[in-house]
């Protein structure tokens, strides 16, 4: 059964009582209540400590209760959903919550790391740059490990997240962060105006400071005048609310980024729903209410547990109804920490004393202090005394030198506020300081974006409200939207009087950044050593670079920077802002894109039937293909492809080549313009023909290459390599509309209405009699080497035909309208059934490209010219094209390039491999003598060896030299013949047959 | 001072009251034998070896803001010499050398940790360009393996092996590759080489090219006044085009955004620096515990250091495709740095056609790897006048005589590269 | 980033691919190769406003002249290339 | 020697299951059909001939085509903006073929068949714009994307079509979109999940309606 919730107070909070929720904290169970957060029913349960600090394994409780918090940091979770870093302070509460403290061992109460406190005379800042370094090779195998050990926080899972994500965009005029009093009111007033809303706010329930300031607005209380607001709002179809949703980065055009926590307060989301979601949100304009973050004060003793923010501790007592602590201090300087003493003993708390810091306090909490019975101390907090279990008694420096100790068991703390400037300053901008407040407050913001209320500097109630509204109805105005926007809600601003205090020296550790245990002498450190600069200050001593990204720190830490430097702060400045405003899950960006949706697929028109034949499948790019088609009793991948190809070489066979790139040409200066395109020349292509050609990059160097058949006088259709579909179309679409506007050109990617098949093997033409029409005429005169037109099918359809080879075979490529592709593969069967045609995959076809000497993408790699690939010969010198001017500078046509060559071993039982590199005979291997590497390879049927291509140094010159080998990596080293790359038929009589 | 575990442990007892700054502040002369605009690692990597392999002492770095504030400092801290063409696979190694003996050579630990660095592969093609790249590797003496399957999952349990969209095959693998700490590497080289006589002067902005009658450079208009020099260098990369403007050159350079980010802190989780190869994403882990990860640039030119979310996307979605074990790991920094992104991919380390001024440049995003080579041969460059071996290929007239250096194959299009 | 394609309307970055520097102007044939190197290989690199080719590939296809400021992102103007919409150009 | 039979498959024949997906216990947010037979034919006005392409089809479908983002329904067949100087003209199968429109046609613009190129999917439902919105990117609002509105754009990286037809009976607007055919069933995938949460309903009709 859980304990008892000792620190709950008897009544208020806006916990639900009736729903009480079992959860565990290190193993033990407690129990809180709906509404509450882990931190606060921590809180409520009494317990305070609650984490480790990195570097020094420090004990700490809460400081804070939102996304700001360093300290309370658990593991959220178990198993495949155990999340490290989760903050406490803004994980909601449910049934069965798990949750374990971090960095320690064995445990939070005994940490055995914590030893690193006897060695913080040495563990300063930047001690590691300093030493480590004997012997040299000590540092992989001993320093870093332990190093490495020690530091991180939490946890990973360490196993696939079990849970999705999605993303989805939207679209308003106005975008609010934040749904404080500035966040409510601007929602109001743009709403009202009629534009298009949509207000985000991080916390599962809406009022930001509100839900724990209480106050009057238009003469109601807070909490009516929510309801009301919540219900105006909640009527206006285009406001959109989302709650537990941040916004957490800006980008460019009106772009910006959020994070919704669907459902990480249920213990798994429910089927068929993500964990979280990211949002893309288009705005016009952005209303910044983002509120401000209260900071600590720097001063020894400064992270004992039951230290904490003055605004989080009347948080916990009146949102949530738990007691940080019963006996309370105060330590401020300024008017606003008083609060925390209103709601204390609002909830019947006591209070120790105030420590101000301030000169004078108000005559109205001085009179409350009388009434309550509790001393007024004019001096500073200098040290603490308490430990794991809490603090039990405070050292206070008075004004004038006096020394007090007061007994308690909390602090509250507050050292004024600073505006939440990091959406503002996210594109770079650098904020401004403004002395009256003692914080930097945003100096512009990214096009559209406006602060308002707390984030904007102004602290008041009222100035909120009216801040909120007014710039609420500007960015209504703004985007178009001019509807009535009626009045402002109207309330009272508090005082605000501060005395900025950022550092009480005293003796012991006053932290910083309370995470990464930066403390105030680091900083003087990092001073006196040089690092001056906040960036070089923040790189030095990792002061804002926890996972509160500086939140409670960073301006603390610049301010003693400015004393020791002798700057002020705003000469001292900021580092950059960085997004995101609060750490977001990596899974979150990702989406739905992982595992098998990691990237979209594409299916062939024959890919079921394919599957159906048990075809295995490879990756191309994002297709998958048909790779081979295993048979029953083969034993492995090689015994099917040379199947294939001997079934091929010997009969027929088809293979589906759908995925090359197809496009439509048309226009009158078709012609003209693949002629600019082009290396070679197609204005003078007859039509019914095709040719084999290949385009340049304007850089001289090989782009793709492919076969184009003329259809018509002004229409050509085009193919690329299956790669390079895409490019090619982006690439010719560039030459049409920015080069050569002036061409009557059209362009359209045809890649998907066409399922094309290579059909090859000497028996072809007698598959294709079953099939085609009779009335076609498939004989040599009737339809020659590289014919193309169309053709009618058996059973009446039409497709088109090109006579055209990649096997080396007599072969034709057959397209049809793609939804006939399925039924293509399987007529094909039919048909070619009397003369075992065998469908291959792309392995047989590489082989027999292979055996054929066809370059492909191993050798058009873009670094290889037109000659390089013994095509030279087809760069007409009557015409200029993309390419050509380069293509003639003087290393591109250099005698000692590295040009493709055919490659056998010596050895016919040797396997040849790709990746393997070329040594002239009898020498040691070094870069002087490597003179090139084999680009393909296979297993040729055909010559019963391996064979392959290659790109060496003179290779064309060197037909017949036996070269080495050379494949250390694989621990191979043999001899191999530079050869024809043409391995088979070189006179192509077969295809041409 | 001299950085030891005693000078520590003394500093320790006297409340670290002793220490001095790390390098000194100094105020800039009226005239250098050498001036090098640019303090990032390149620049103070330069000035070092200037000083202490060519004896060239009177040496001044100039840096517009602070040491290390462009490029040195916000990238994802990877060393490795895994190039596989000529001109970029000796010099890269030469680099991985000098990251060797860094530490020791500077008296300061810049924490490099050979951990090794592994290229995933994903198909047939992808395997053999690596065996490529990785034999080219071993004939230029340089480690590398080539990983099957069962060697990768050996290493690395946590990848997808078991439905992932594009399944991993294999590896090519840099034992010797890894990671050093960005920031340190900039304050080791600014500490030995003021050490050493060499001024480092920050806040001085370069504002222009002091030229005499025959054009020569004679040194630099500067923020805080005019500085004679008897060469200029310079090593900006990200602004290489916009200081070369001042001299009146045009570069074969385009600047553009490379992101990068920072998970936080978690306990060790990842051994090596990966690189996926089916989608942009790679990492490593760093010592503090953060995951530190990139992939492709932004794709557009830009100055203004940071990106957007397409990218952004873009990277989460390889790395949970690669392992979604990093679900639930949040992303706590997201920064933008500027590449100077050359016509092929790889350096320019030359004289440059002004008289006086030399120009080290072009690095995309390789260029945190190369610090310590590239300071070794572009000091070699101010001091002899001719290019070091090891850089002689990386020459300016390269794209006007077709002999570019291209490991991607993508040609002049640099946000290819 | 957002263009407002001239066609389309405004889109997201992702529809769009980058290109480069819309300033260089392919030389015409018979250009020496100095003319095309520089053309090629040689780019300003604006920091501030450029005009740069992106190309819509994931809505309309067409090819489009961007003014944009390197330093900020912004755009300030959007125009079809001049074959984009050519149908409607005097034949 | 037997004729062959040419039976056409859709390219989502193997991954469309009619009936219900996702949530259960619910009423379906999202209704998704696929159109299996209709005709697709792309037209791209020659240089310099818009203003006699228009005259052409005006002549032809007795409407004008559109030359903005929009859906044009005529009598007997849709016409859809795909980009500068070109639309598509969607009909029931072999209503508008290649052969049907090229007389009329063919003189100021190019014809590309696109019958066999694409997917239809017609998409409707209470959360259709909802699951719409995890897919495209762009602005689904019944004011800034009313009836009519068309736009080339993608979805997961995947180029699309989407246009917003007549309403359906029941007032709930129709979202028509033409995915890529070897694209179109790993899209598909990617719109189930998507919709998974609210409940699915899928059928699909051999006839354009």
């Amino acid at each position: 059964m859980a304990g008892a919730q000792t620190h709950r107070l008897d009544k208020g909070g806006l916990i639900d009582r009736s729903a009480s929720l079992n959860f565990r904290f290190d193993g033990k169970t407690f129990s809180g209540f709906q509404g509450d957060t882990l931190a606060s029913a921590l809180i409520a349960n009494g317990v305070k400590l609650v984490g480790r600090s990195f570097k020094y394994h420090r004990p700490r409780g809460i400081l804070t209760s939102g996304s700001e918090e360093p300290n309370a940091l658990v593991e959220l979770r178990t198993g495949a959903r155990r999340e490290p870093n989760t903050k406490a302070t803004t994980a909601e509460l449910y049934e069965g919550l798990e949750a374990a403290s971090q960095n320690r061992w064995p445990s939070l109460r005994h940490d055995v790391m914590s030893v690193n406190q006897l060695f913080a005379p040495i563990f300063v800042a930047g001690f590691y740059y300093k030493t480590f370094m004997w012997p040299a090779k000590f540092w992989e195998a001993i320093y870093e490990p332990a190093i490495r050990r020690a530091a991180g926080l939490g946890r990973a899972a360490g196993v696939a997240d079990p849970d999705h994500y999605d993303k989805a965009w939207a679209h308003c005029d106005v975008l609010i962060a934040g749904s404080g009093p500035a966040g409510l009111a601007a929602a109001l007033a743009a709403g009202r105006s009629g534009a298009r809303v949509i207000l985000c706010e991080e916390d599962f329930t809406l009022g930001g400071r509100l839900l724990s300031d209480g106050g009057t607005i238009d003469g109601l209380p807070v909490a009516e005048w929510l309801s009301r607001t919540l219900a105006e709002l909640a009527a206006m179809p285009d406001v959109r609310i989302m709650t537990r949703t941040t916004l957490f980065g800006v980008y460019d055009g009106g772009t910006y980024g959020a994070i919704e926590r669907v459902n990480d307060h249920l213990p798994s989301p429910p089927e068929h729903q993500v964990r979280q979601r990211l949002w893309r949100i288009v705005a016009r304009r952005c209303v910044v209410a983002a509120g401000a973050l209260e900071r600590p004060i720097v001063f020894a003793g400064n992270d004992t547990p039951g230290v904490m923010m003055a605004s989080a501790m009347r948080t916990y007592i009146a949102r949530y109804a738990a007691a940080p602590a019963k006996r309370i201090a105060l330590f401020t300087n300024n008017e606003d920490g008083w609060r925390t003493v209103e709601a204390a003993l609002g909830a019947g708390l006591q209070i120790a004393a105030v420590i101000d810091a301030r000169p004078d306090v108000s005559a109205a909490y001085r009179s409350l202090a009388s009434k309550g019975g509790f001393p007024v101390l004019h001096g500073s907090v200098s040290g603490v005394e308490g430990g794991k279990d809490g603090v039990r008694k405070i050292a206070v420096s008075l004004t004038g030198g006096a020394r007090a100790e007061v007994e308690a068991d909390g602090l509250a703390v507050s050292g004024g506020w600073n505006p939440a400037v990091g959406l503002t300053s996210y594109h770079r901008g650098r904020p401004k300081w403004r002395d009256d407040i003692a914080a930097f407050v945003p100096d512009g913001a990214p096009p559209g974006m406006v602060a308002a209320g707390a984030a904007n500097g102004d602290f008041g109630l009222g100035a909120c409200l009216s801040q909120g509204f007014a710039a609420g109805a500007a960015a209504a105005h703004d985007a178009g939207h001019n509807g009535k926007a009626g009045t402002a809600p109207v309330a009272d601003d508090e005082a605000f009087s501060l005395t900025p205090l950022w550092h009480v020296a005293g003796k012991g550790k006053a932290f910083v950044d309370y995470q990464h245990d930066v403390t105030a002498s680091d900083i003087e450190l990092a001073q006196r050593e040089g690092f001056e600069s906040v960036e070089h200050l923040k790189r030095y001593t990792t002061l804002g670079m926890a996972t509160d990204q500086g939140k409670t720190s960073n301006v603390a830490g610049l301010a003693i920077m400015a004393a020791v430097s002798g700057r002020s702060i705003p000469e001292t400045g900021t580092t950059i802002y960085r997004p995101p405003y609060v750490p977001v899950a990596i899974g979150a960006f990702a989406g739905h894109h992982r595992d098998e949706t990691f990237h979209a697929t594409r299916l062939t028109p024959s890919h079921h039937w394919a599957a159906e034949q048990g075809a295995v499948f490879v990756d191309t790019g994002l297709w998958k293909r048909a790779q081979w088609y295993p048979r029953a009793g083969e034993k492995d991948w090689l015994e099917s492809v040379t199947r294939e190809v001997k079934a091929v070489r010997g009969g027929v066979g088809f293979c589906d080549v759908s995925t090359l790139g197809k496009i439509d040409v048309h226009g009158r200066d078709a012609g003209a313009f693949l002629d600019r395109v082009y290396i070679n020349t197609f204005s003078n292509l007859a039509v019914g023909k095709a040719r084999y050609g290949l385009m340049l990059r304007e850089d001289g160097i090989v782009y793709d290459d492919g076969t184009t058949s003329r259809l018509a006088e002004d229409h050509y259709f085009l193919t690329t390599t299956t790669a390079k579909a895409g490019l090619v179309m982006q690439h010719l679409e560039f030459c049409r509309q920015v080069l050569f506007p002036e061409l009557d050109v059209q362009l359209t990617s045809v890649s998907d209405q066409w399922a094309q098949f290579s059909i090859a093997g000497p028996k072809t033409r007698d598959l294709l009699k079953e099939i085609v029409d009779p009335a076609e005429d498939l004989s040599n005169e009737g339809f020659p080497f590289m014919g193309a037109r169309e053709v009618a099918l058996r059973g009446g359809i039409k497709a088109r035909l090109f006579r055209i080879s990649f096997s080396g075979e007599m072969a034709f490529e057959i397209s049809v309208p793609a939804r006939f592709g399925d039924a293509m593969a399987r007529n094909l069967m039919l048909a070619g059934a009397p003369f075992g045609v065998t469908p291959y995959g792309t392995e047989a076809l590489g082989v027999m490209r292979v055996e054929k000497g066809h370059v492909a993408g191993p050798e058009l790699n873009g670094t290889t010219t037109a000659a390089d690939l013994g095509l030279g010969k087809m760069m007409s010198t009557k015409k200029d094209y993309i390419g050509r001017v380069m293509a003639g500078r003087e290393a591109l046509v250099a005698p000692d390039r590295q040009v493709v060559v055919g490659i056998k071993p010596t050895d016919k039982a040797r396997r040849l491999r790709s990746g393997a590199h070329i040594i002239p005979k009898g020498q040691i291997p070094g870069p002087g003598n490597d003179q090139g590497y084999v680009t393909s390879v296979c297993f040729s049927p055909t010559l019963d060896q391996w064979i392959g291509l290659g790109l060496v140094e003179r290779g064309r010159e060197r037909i017949g030299e036996v070269v080495h080998a050379h494949d250390p990596l694989r621990g191979e080293d043999y001899d191999v013949e530079l050869c024809n790359p043409v391995f088979y038929d070189p006179d192509g009589g077969r295809q041409r047959g | 001072m001299k950085y030891s575990i005693f000078s520590l442990a003394r500093a320790a007892l006297s409340g670290h009251k002793n220490w001095q700054r790390t390098w000194r502040d100094a105020t800039p002369k009226d005239h250098y034998d050498v001036v090098i605009i640019g303090g990032g690692g390149h620049g103070l990597a330069t000035a070092w070896f200037l000083a202490s392999e060519y004896g060239i002492k009177n040496v001044a770095v100039l840096e517009k803001g602070w040491i290390g504030s462009g490029n040195a400092g916000r990238n994802t801290t990877i060393i490795r010499s895994n190039y596989g063409l000529p001109g970029n696979t000796g010099f890269y190694e030469l680099s991985m050398k000098l990251w060797e003996r860094m530490e020791q050579d500077l008296n300061y630990n810049a924490m490099v940790s050979q951990r090794g660095v592994v290229n995933l592969y994903h198909s047939d093609a992808q395997r053999d360009a690596y065996a490529r790249r990785g034999n080219t590797m071993r004939i230029n003496g340089i480690d590398a393996e080539l990983l099957d399957l069962t060697a990768v999952k050996k290493m690395m349990p946590f990848l997808n092996f078991d439905n992932a969209r594009f399944p991993v095959q294999g590896g090519l693998l840099q034992r010797r590759g890894g990671t050093a700490r960005h920031d340190a590497v900039v304050w080791g080289y600014a500490h030995a080489a003021s050490a050493l006589g060499v001024d480092i002067i920050q806040n001085c902005e370069v504002t222009g090219f002091v030229r005499d009658a025959n054009g020569k450079v004679t040194g630099v208009e500067t923020s805080r006044g005019k500085i004679g020099a008897g060469k200029v260098g310079m090593a900006v990369a990200g602004s290489s085009s916009r200081v070369a403007a001042m001299a009146g050159l045009r570069l074969p350079i385009e600047s553009h955004v490379l992101q990068a980010f920072v998970s936080e802190a978690i306990k060790p989780l990842l051994p090596n620096v990966m690189t996926f190869g089916a989608g942009h994403f790679y990492v490593s882990q760093s010592d503090k515990g953060g995951l530190v990860f990139g992939g492709d640039i932004d794709g557009y030119n830009s100055y203004a250091q940071r990106g957007n979310m397409p990218v952004m996307e873009d990277v989460c979605e390889g790395g949970m495709a690669l392992m979604p074990m990093i679900g639930r790991v949040r992303l706590l920094r997201q920064w933008g740095g500027i590449m100077d992104m050359s016509m092929d991919g790889s350096p320019i380390i030359d004289k440059s056609p002004v008289d006086g001024l030399y120009l080290n440049a072009g690095w995309c995003y390789g260029g945190f790897k190369a610090t310590p080579g590239s300071g070794f041969v572009f000091a070699h460059l101010l001091a002899r006048d001719t290019p070091h071996e090891e850089a002689a290929k990386f020459r300016l007239d390269r794209f006007r005589r077709g002999a570019m250096i291209d490991e991607k194959g993508q040609g002049a299009q640099p946000n290819l590269h | 980033m957002r263009i407002v394609c001239p066609f389309c309307g405004e889109r997201e970055l992702g529809e769009f691919t980058y290109l480069g520097d819309a300033k260089p102007v392919r030389p015409v044939a018979g250009a020496s190769e100095d003319e095309v190197f520089d053309y090629v290989y040689l780019r300003d690199n604006v920091a501030g406003a450029t005009s740069e080719y992106w190309y819509h590939g994931g809505g309309c296809r067409a090819w489009l002249k961007v003014a944009r400021n390197t330093l900020t992102h912004e755009i300030s103007s959007v125009e079809p290339a001049l074959g984009a919409g050519a149908a409607r150009v005097g034949a | 020697m037997a004729d062959f039979s040419w039976v056409s498959r859709s390219p989502l024949e193997h991954a469309l299951v009619t009936g219900t997906h996702g949530a259960r216990g619910v009423e379906a947010g999202v209704s998704l059909t696929e159109i299996r037979n209709f005709d697709l034919i792309q037209v791209m006005a020659r240089r310099g001939q818009a203003a006699e392409l228009a005259k052409a089809a005006m002549a032809r479908f007795g409407v004008a085509a559109p030359d903005a983002p929009k859906a044009v329904q005529t009598s007997d067949a849709t016409l859809i903006w795909s980009g500068p100087d070109q639309f598509f003209v969607l009909s029931k199968g072999s209503k508008h073929t290649m052969q049907t429109l090229a007389p009329a046609l063919s003189s100021p613009a190019s014809l590309s068949d696109q019958s066999h190129a694409r997917a239809l999917i017609g998409i409707s439902g209470s959360k259709a714009r909802i699951m719409l919105a995890k897919l495209s990117s762009i602005d689904l609002h019944p004011e800034v994307f009313p009836i009519g509105s068309a736009a080339a754009t993608s979805m997961d990286h995947t180029s699309v079509t989407l246009w917003r037809g007549g309403n359906r009976p029941d007032g709930q607007a129709l979202f028509n979109l033409l995915v890529f055919a070897t694209f179109a069933e790993s899209l598909w995938h990617t719109m189930l999940d998507a919709a998974a949460e609210y409940g699915v309903d899928i059928s699909h009709s051999e006839e354009l309606a």
